[in-house]
């Protein structure tokens, strides 16, 4: 990072610090590394053992049909975080953070999600570990999805349709409408409550360093399955949800600059590139989070339901948004027709489903590539493909009867 | 002398006038090399709830800041440095900084310096001292190596390091590798503050090659607990840590 | 294999000569390689990349925390053929037949498919190679699995729901009862008369030689993963349907005598290997296929309604079949409480959640390491996790509210 | 003389009693130098689809079928090998060996012997040979390729190789790669059939090293469309392709 990043803040007024409520609901060793800001951290030889034990290294592969489809003299390799059991990144946080609890002699994790990926990854990860876990999950991804549900208490979870009657805050939703839908807003808030309440510890998926740090390995695996085969890239892309997957693939090429154009790809529809502020903000709906500098379309957005469940939301990682801000880092916004045609592109020619989110970042590849083809350059782009669609087919037959 | 330094801290005023003026002739006769003085801010965004607090108590009474700071030069002799945030002045900053080199105030430290106005530090650092007076910088982890050790050389008195994003919250950071590692970093005197939570903390800073320690929240626990005398018996044995380190 | 590997044949009084039919259905290099019966066949430079553009070669991952959790002192790895892209070991088949198809100008390739991990495979290597495809895909799972019919039409297939208007057999079934659910017989039938009416060919998904050839991929590159390891295997298990995974997976070490012992787990509610005959029998239900001898219950026997769609079958490979009668290989049958137990373990070990069929072999494995465990054996188990259960989690959902 | 071998097939009866007569001898003057006769089986399981046929029409009006084996014995002077399936004998192979020997039969060939009765081959073998008989075994493609050397040794006048799993059906093979490789294993004279289909694939498999080739379906489908006599014509053509290679 060229300049210092802001530091998480309380709000002016507060009845309490949101700081010291993260030491309460955090995992220890998290919180250290979020706040210890060192430049290289080695990974446990536990943590390492668990991620071979899930199949890491993921794959770096060529897709060599797309190339050919696009006749373009640009070399595309994506790095294929699908090929996790939990079909996406969201594991490789997970996992130590379980890991950490576990040592810690915490025996019940708590988090929300809303699409699925990420409670699918804690409950994993918990489990792995011999922990508890509890899962707050959107109560419309509940019903829309059973089958991420099905997964979770297959690994051993409970899931909750939030808003439940286990906290206060979810008493306080259905009281006011016992039918709320429920949000990620409202998901997250019940974790942290009952996390607090129980003695539990919460685990965050995205947006902290501490994440984006665990999520490094996407990038240190990739560099080094591009100096194997002796390749230098030129062109790095990925989609920005909370910027964990997009900040762990690119930030190790970066700092070791590698590559020469960073793209973080966004939503059209969730426009926080092209119409978001740098500014304090909450990462959380609720507010119980500490204040953290970063692009956001305020943390009272409510994004429309596109199908990129994990793009919907209102900011990016503070080190990635100085990045973009300082210019060093590209992005890009597309809707979700385009984004509906380059995953029609992609599956059939390299045959894999991507996630409605990854899809974000083929678009661009493939405008990359394009742009190439008109130039004539032997550009080499890397991409992360974030994670498969295979759990998101119901969403891609409803494109597919709107765009279709 | 080659001891390491103890840099206090104290809340202009708090927790009352009198009491307040106790405590920073205590401070110094426990052996503080350095004092500094909190100035009542419009949003303590960088602080911790316990500074908050004081904060909160203080702005009830306070009126007369500067005559309190007069006094304070007046109870005092050693080098007096005023924690304020830069934000609360930037429209009137000359007139800030020519009424502290009258009051007699030695330097200044502005905690979002480096965070909120970093593309223009140089200008406010060259104000500071074309006003005669000392600029204090602060750092933190998130401060980019490059820059930590570029600072380190501008800063008047020592850097101030502060090992954790706010003071007063206990977070889990490893004291003794940060300091360690910063420590390769500075080219001046190297004072560690901003969230040391304990002896242990304290201990482990000064080992990793801190020149002194800047103490605040610890005080200001002990004051809402147990009253002014017992945070300057704090400082004492902190005095006691520090030469026997 | 010790023994010559009985022909296919026509019925005593055949009206047709399926063999010949076959002629006309198939495309003719899978013919000539269903019947030159060469020893090594070596891969076409174009298959070759077709499968490193799928991400092959698929990985071999040790099942550590599986191991540890059984506390058993063998070591067990086992091939992830779920790392493909269709989530199975079809496409190893279907894309070498979708090649060939394309060199010999065919534009139009037809199957049927149950629980539909043939019919992706088939829809996604047409696509691949430019050709068009259709699929008969059995009603009942048609509209159960709406899932594997939105895969396959994104990847550009006509997925009818069989039985259809579109055959004359199809006809026939209608006409007798308008509400028929289908059957993997009747796709078959409509299938084989599609692309024989319509001069398209039609690509066959187990059972036969060609089929376990081209599958052979699989313990082919095992025994070199496992030989860039340093590792021995004992012990090789591998569930059937038709035979091919199983095949594929462990005929190469049998070849080459590496290994032991050789395990095809069967499912306890299709019990062919404890009941079945070894017989000629037709391959289809409808018998429009040359005979072939193989362990079978019969043409018409009617599988019960168990979640493992692809062991369903009433037979086993002709090559396969031999080596069970000559004991060269073992055999187990497993119920469905028993493989659920195994997959909740796998699952929660090593977080794949694995498919029904999969969930056989695994079930093996345990029992097998639990032994090694008794006797204190270091044994090196190596099994083929035949694919994923992700588009499967309604089947596991049901088995978690019966039996879990 | 070195020149290689043309085997020739006919259905025992086919297409009428007159025809069949007119056919073994016009295909020995052709050039034969073997006749295969085919016994009427109780299910032609391993023939195609144009032998059945062939079968099927002569099972309509065929009784003494010894009577008209002894007819062509007295037709023909070349060796005589009888094709027909083990399994319609197994409880009365003596008896079938006895009369065949009597009736002046050369060879037997069962083509379900390494198929059926893979496990007792060697007795059955042993038994035709205790009969005065010759013993020619059927090989294939599906044979390992241990047993194919065992049973090339143990063959009598040949070792018959089929390249296709069923007569008449032409189905894409490799006739070259698959003969050279069998080539190699053979130790004795190795007889190329079931399923050559067209000059094309009988050049190859000479060329391959085979030491003759046995024709059959192609008489057959010849007979159907043009009578014995077009048949006739063939064998003679593959007689000039066979001295030319």
């Amino acid at each position: 990072l060229p300049k210092p990043l802001p530091p998480p803040r309380d709000p002016p007024d507060a009845e309490f610090s949101r700081i010291d409520l993260l030491r309460k609901i955090m995992p220890s060793e998290v919180l250290r590394q979020q706040f210890t800001v060192e430049r290289f951290v080695s990974i446990p030889k536990e943590v390492r053992e668990a991620y071979i034990n899930i199949g890491r290294p993921t794959p770096l592969i060529r897709a060599k049909k797309l190339e050919e489809f696009l006749n373009t003299p640009a070399k595309i390799y994506f790095k294929y975080e699908g090929a996790t059991p939990t079909g996406s990144h969201k594991i490789n946080t997970a996992l130590p953070q379980a890991y950490f609890s576990m040592k810690e002699g915490i025996d019940h994790l708590v988090t929300e999600t809303g699409a699925g990926q990420w409670g699918t990854s804690v409950a994993l990860s918990a489990r792995m570990y011999g922990l508890n876990s509890t899962i707050f999950m959107v109560k419309v991804s509940y019903e829309q999805k059973p089958q991420r549900r099905t997964i979770m208490q297959l690994y051993g979870a409970n899931v909750f349709a939030s808003p439940t009657p286990h906290t206060e805050y979810g008493k306080k939703v259905l009281n006011d409408n016992p039918n709320h839908p429920g949000s990620l807003g409202i998901a997250m808030s019940e974790a942290i409550e009952y996390a607090l309440s129980n003695g539990y510890k919460y685990l965050v998926g995205s947006v902290l360093d501490v994440v984006v740090l665990h999520q490094s390995v996407i990038g240190l695996e990739t560099m080094r399955q591009l100096q194997e085969i002796d390749e230098e890239p030129d062109t790095l892309v990925g989609c920005v949800g909370g910027g964990s997957n997009f900040g762990g693939f690119s930030f190790p090429f970066i700092g070791s600059k590698k590559g020469t154009k960073y793209i973080a790809v966004g939503s059209y529809e969730v426009p926080k590139f092209s119409q978001g502020a740098y500014n304090y903000d909450f990462p959380d709906s609720a507010g119980l989070l500490p204040l953290i500098k970063m692009i956001t379309l305020g943390r009272d957005y409510v994004p429309p339901p596109i199908y990129s469940g994990g793009l919907r939301y209102h900011g990016a990682a503070p080190s990635l948004s100085m990045l973009i801000k300082e210019k060093i880092v590209d992005w890009r916004e597309y809707n979700e027709k385009e984004i509906f045609e380059a995953a029609q592109v992609f599956l059939q020619t390299q045959g894999i489903v991507p996630a409605p989110e990854s899809s974000h970042a083929i678009r661009a590849v493939i405008d990359e590539a394009l742009e190439a083809k008109r130039k004539n350059e032997k550009k080499v782009i890397v991409f992360n493909l974030s994670g498969h669609g295979l759990l998101d087919l119901p969403n891609y037959e409803s494109m597919m009867k709107r765009i279709g | 002398m080659n001891l390491k330094m103890l840099v206090s801290y104290a809340t202009l005023g708090y927790p009352n006038r009198e009491d307040y003026l106790k405590l920073v002739k205590g401070l110094v006769d426990a052996g503080s090399d350095i004092l500094e003085i909190g100035l009542l801010p419009k949003y303590a965004k960088y602080d911790g709830p316990v500074i908050r607090r004081s904060y909160k108590q203080v702005s009830s009474w306070l009126k007369d800041s500067w005559g309190l700071l007069e006094e304070t030069r007046r109870a005092v002799n050693v080098p007096l440095v005023i924690l304020t945030y830069l934000e609360d002045w930037v429209s009137s900053l000359s007139e800030l900084l020519t009424k502290m080199r009258e009051t007699g105030i030695d330097g200044v430290l502005f905690p979002d310096l480096l965070i909120d106005f970093v593309d223009e530090y140089e200008k406010y650092v060259q104000e500071i001292k074309a006003h005669g007076l000392k600029a204090v910088i602060f750092t933190s982890p998130s401060v980019p190596d490059p820059l930590i050790h570029k600072v380190s050389m501008l800063s008047d008195m020592f850097l101030y390091y502060g090992v954790r994003p706010t003071t007063g919250v206990p977070l889990p950071v490893s004291v003794d590798s940060v300091i360690t590692r910063v420590r390769t970093l500075v080219d001046n005197k190297l004072v560690v503050g901003f969230g040391l939570s304990d002896i242990n903390d304290m201990k482990k800073a000064l080992n990793a090659g801190a020149d002194g320690i800047a103490i605040g929240t610890i005080y200001i626990e002990e004051i809402e607990k147990n009253g002014v005398e017992s945070a300057i018996s704090l400082a004492r044995t902190f005095r006691g840590i520090i030469n026997g380190a």
